[in-house]
């Protein structure tokens, strides 16, 4: 599987290829010449590994402008939602059991939910409006007195989807309610500044910024009444809140790739702006075509589109070689039809055709061309293709 | 698991069908069930199938089980379209057995179609 | 950190090099020349990333005579043993709430246990003999009509001691419990067919076979009660047990790793035989000295001795620059004399002066020379420190 | 997190303790106590102390501080020991304030020693 005739990757959303600035940052971490050795280890080589697991701290620290000490190394943002969620309800259990989120989170925070809707927690779901943001009103209207936890998105990972973190953090405040915000698609893609921001939990993954995979943060802020309780038990790593052997070639690549996006933000952001409005000019006078999202409120990285009148599984083949995705790809394997897009009220015949367009730092202007070019010969082939509505 | 969803035959029937579109002046059956919409147009002259067609709405594998069809049968008999069944297409394609419910489909419009052609009332038996 | 003189590496129960070829496996997975998609995704790129997952997974269920569909990954051994132990414990819990473990075991799995008692649950810790073994009797009459697990691990951490896992496991069977093995320092090391052992869970870990670090394996049999619950939720990845987008390079690492452990793993027992002996008999007639474990009954890379009236930490700094553990890398940050030496009955003094010598493929002959050489002189230098007992 | 837990002066003190041992003919004082052996032997000439010695079973900073502890004081006068405290070495070497304990068993034997070489006997203050 090594030759790729053109693939067109455009499914940054899902997952990044790693820098290669970070690839030979963790390079020299791996073997006997490197700093492989174990951090936690009392002896020379244990304690040259620790410094990179330190500088790792702060370079992703830097970032969020946010002290190191307040993060912690987890595998991924699925293993930091469910340990900020359901850490932070056992935490608080004591003082009241009520929760809220959203059904247009991640399935690694809408299953942690339920999972704990089953343990006896009571979980409030607000609907979106119908671009998929929340309205604050609803948020004020849903606290109780025994709220403990609001876990809400900052970037949605179908539509790209803004959501205004700062204004729902102050409601929270106001209240003694902890903000667990899942920040996996923002993290090293828009400023989040979480020494400003009002938000206690913050989950982010390396792979989704150009880092590597089976590596997470989760950020916890350091306020009265913001502790969680572990999900894992093991040696005291970590404050005890997530054990195990720190692993530490792939903390040195998610540090190395937030000092990246810590310097290129800014053009990066440029650069998807560019072309996302270029594909979207390109796409947008298709006979059916809908935007899903508020094109005018998201991360430019992101553009999610349903077509009328056209089976996704078909659109998807024709589209070769994109690689774009129908749903998130962390629940492409099934074949529903999107939640994410059937809560903002799109029929299951507009979800399933829905097309994610994610774009990243190698994405070129030539890419969308083809983008382009695929994008409306595929529709219109299969609308060639398809009975002509007489029975 | 399946690591390739599509054989090479299922890509290059859904790529090229070189029989969809309509015919005019052609017998045509048409369904519409399980998310899959099915029109078939044939043109038989002396009880022997001159021009086979399509059209098809469906995941690639319906695609391309009609134009499997097409190919198969433009030039038999007519009363040949009895025989056929749709396990032969999940199998030569082949089309994952989760999707059968859809290949039916084909098989139904097929059958359909030899009615039509063959003037024949549905069979009691 | 990069000149390193000298560093002699003995400390390979904490954790090992990776391979060269595990590393080149893994070089060609991160980038965007390499298949670094998401294994889920429903596009080419996704595709190509999937079949080395399934790659990988065939190559571990090679190691251990097992399909690889009963293998799940995680983030590590640490992991591996929360989710069997944790969730068998509750996927069982109706049938009883009784779980068997020793204190020996790593903190992986008694902090587990300890987090499971506070919940409710009744464990009986059984107590090993003078050298770390269980006694099969004491097991059997542990046995309660609501046990329902026990965990026990295949080789010692800290001295190497193999438990007779066969037995163990045929006892459980005959009581319809499950048996729970964290073999985390065996898999790679010395033969383990879990085709043919009556294990029905078993943790392990990449990281100690010359494998990366940040990734784990859950072998769960395919017998009836034997299930668990997952710890964490999100997209439906690994048939819901484990959620979180794949790792591909670090699994394809694994399975390297693993597939090169199958090869070489007769060679490598029988160098570090070799070396260990070389080791024993270059210090056993230190006075005051006394073997941790069982020599007889051990994985023959690791090694670990106490020495009468020597301070650990001194002894410590006085190895340098060997690179050996006082007690368990994974705990070595506290200084409290290690719990498993205790548990074997040493006195605070014997197991603050341990010494636990780890050996891997890259160690050498002349590595061991020098070993000794330092063992020897840092024992004499520290007792003519040492005040004559006079007051 | 301090990565490194030894100062190149408390290696150093360590690697070569030129005053570790014993001396003959020496006033000498010793003392042990949470888990830290000291023992220290003076020659004193003329109330200036010639020769300087240590024993000590603990930690490589109860050793370096042991060793600083002669460097210092030897060729000083006797009555300078009373002078001697802790915290200066702590902080010179320097000892991590979790280890203090360790270095005050020091400066009591330093403090019994001076006693012993003034032939004073316990002020009550
Ligand atoms: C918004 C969001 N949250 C969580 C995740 C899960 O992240 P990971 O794959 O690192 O577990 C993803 C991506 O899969 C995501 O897009
Ligand atoms: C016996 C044993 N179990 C579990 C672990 C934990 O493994 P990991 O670091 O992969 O979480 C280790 C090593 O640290 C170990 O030696």
């Amino acid at each position: 599987m090594t030759d790729k005739p053109d693939l067109i990757y455009l499914d940054y959303a899902a997952t990044t290829p790693v820098d290669p600035r970070v690839v030979a940052a963790m390079s020299r971490l791996l073997e006997m010449d490197g700093d492989f050795a174990n951090p936690s280890a009392d002896h020379l080589a244990g304690r040259r590994s620790s410094v990179h697991v330190a500088n790792a701290a702060e370079q992703l620290a830097a970032l969020l402008h946010v002290h190191p000490d307040r993060l912690i190394w987890t595998s991924g943002a699925t293993e930091s939602n469910n340990l900020a969620i359901i850490g932070a309800a056992r935490a608080r259990q004591h003082r009241g059991q009520h929760l809220i989120t959203m059904p247009t989170e991640h399935k690694a925070v809408t299953d942690v939910f339920r999972a704990l809707e089953r343990q006896g927690f009571d979980v409030t779901w607000l609907l979106p409006d119908e671009c998929g943001a929340l309205d604050i009103d609803a948020l004020e209207a849903a606290f109780r007195d025994d709220t403990q936890l609001v876990s809400i998105m900052h970037v949605n990972n179908e539509t790209g989807l803004l959501q205004d973190i700062a204004r729902i953090g102050e409601s929270c405040r106001r209240r003694d309610v902890l903000l667990h915000v899942d920040a996996a698609q923002s993290v090293g893609k828009l400023p989040v500044d979480l020494g400003q921001l009002p938000v206690d939990l913050a989950s982010m993954t390396a792979h989704k910024m150009y880092g590597p995979k089976g590596i997470g943060g989760l950020y916890i802020a350091d306020r009265p009444g913001c502790h969680i309780e572990p999900l894992m038990f093991g040696g005291g790593q970590q404050r005890r809140l997530r054990p195990g052997t720190l692993a530490v070639h792939l903390i040195a690549g998610f540090g190395c790739a937030a000092e990246i996006a810590a310097t290129s933000l800014a053009e990066d952001l440029e650069h998807l702006t560019t072309l996302r409005d270029q594909l979207w000019a390109g796409i947008r006078d298709v006979p059916g075509i809908r935007l899903n999202g508020d094109i005018d409120n998201s991360f430019p990285g992101i553009l999610n589109a349903s077509i009328a009148d056209i089976e996704g599984e078909s659109l998807l083949l024709a589209l070769e070689p994109l690689c774009v995705a129908t749903g998130s790809a962390c629940n492409s394997q099934s074949q529903e039809p999107s939640y994410v897009l059937r809560a903002l009220g799109r029929s299951d015949a507009e979800a399933q055709s829905a097309i994610r367009f994610s774009l990243g730092r190698q994405t070129r202007s030539e890419d969308i061309v083809v983008a382009v070019r695929r994008y409306r010969s595929a529709v219109s082939k299969l609308r060639d293709l398809a009975p002509v509505l007489a029975a | 698991m399946s690591i390739e969803p599509y054989s090479t035959r299922v890509r290059a029937l859904f790529d090229t069908p070189a029989h969809a579109g309509g015919l005019d002046d052609a017998a045509s059956s048409s369904i519409d069930d399980q998310g899959v919409r099915i029109q078939l147009f044939a043109q038989v002259e002396a009880g022997s199938i001159r021009g086979l067609r399509f059209r098809a709405w469906g995941c690639p594998h319906v695609i391309a089980a009609a134009e499997a069809f097409c190919e198969c049968y433009e030039g038999r008999q007519a009363s040949d379209l009895s025989d056929f069944t749709a396990s032969e297409l999940m199998q030569s394609l082949p089309v994952p057995i989760e999707k059968s419910g859809r290949i039916l489909v084909i098989e139904d419009a097929v059958r359909s179609l030899g009615k039509v052609l063959c003037g024949t009332s549905e069979p009691h038996d």
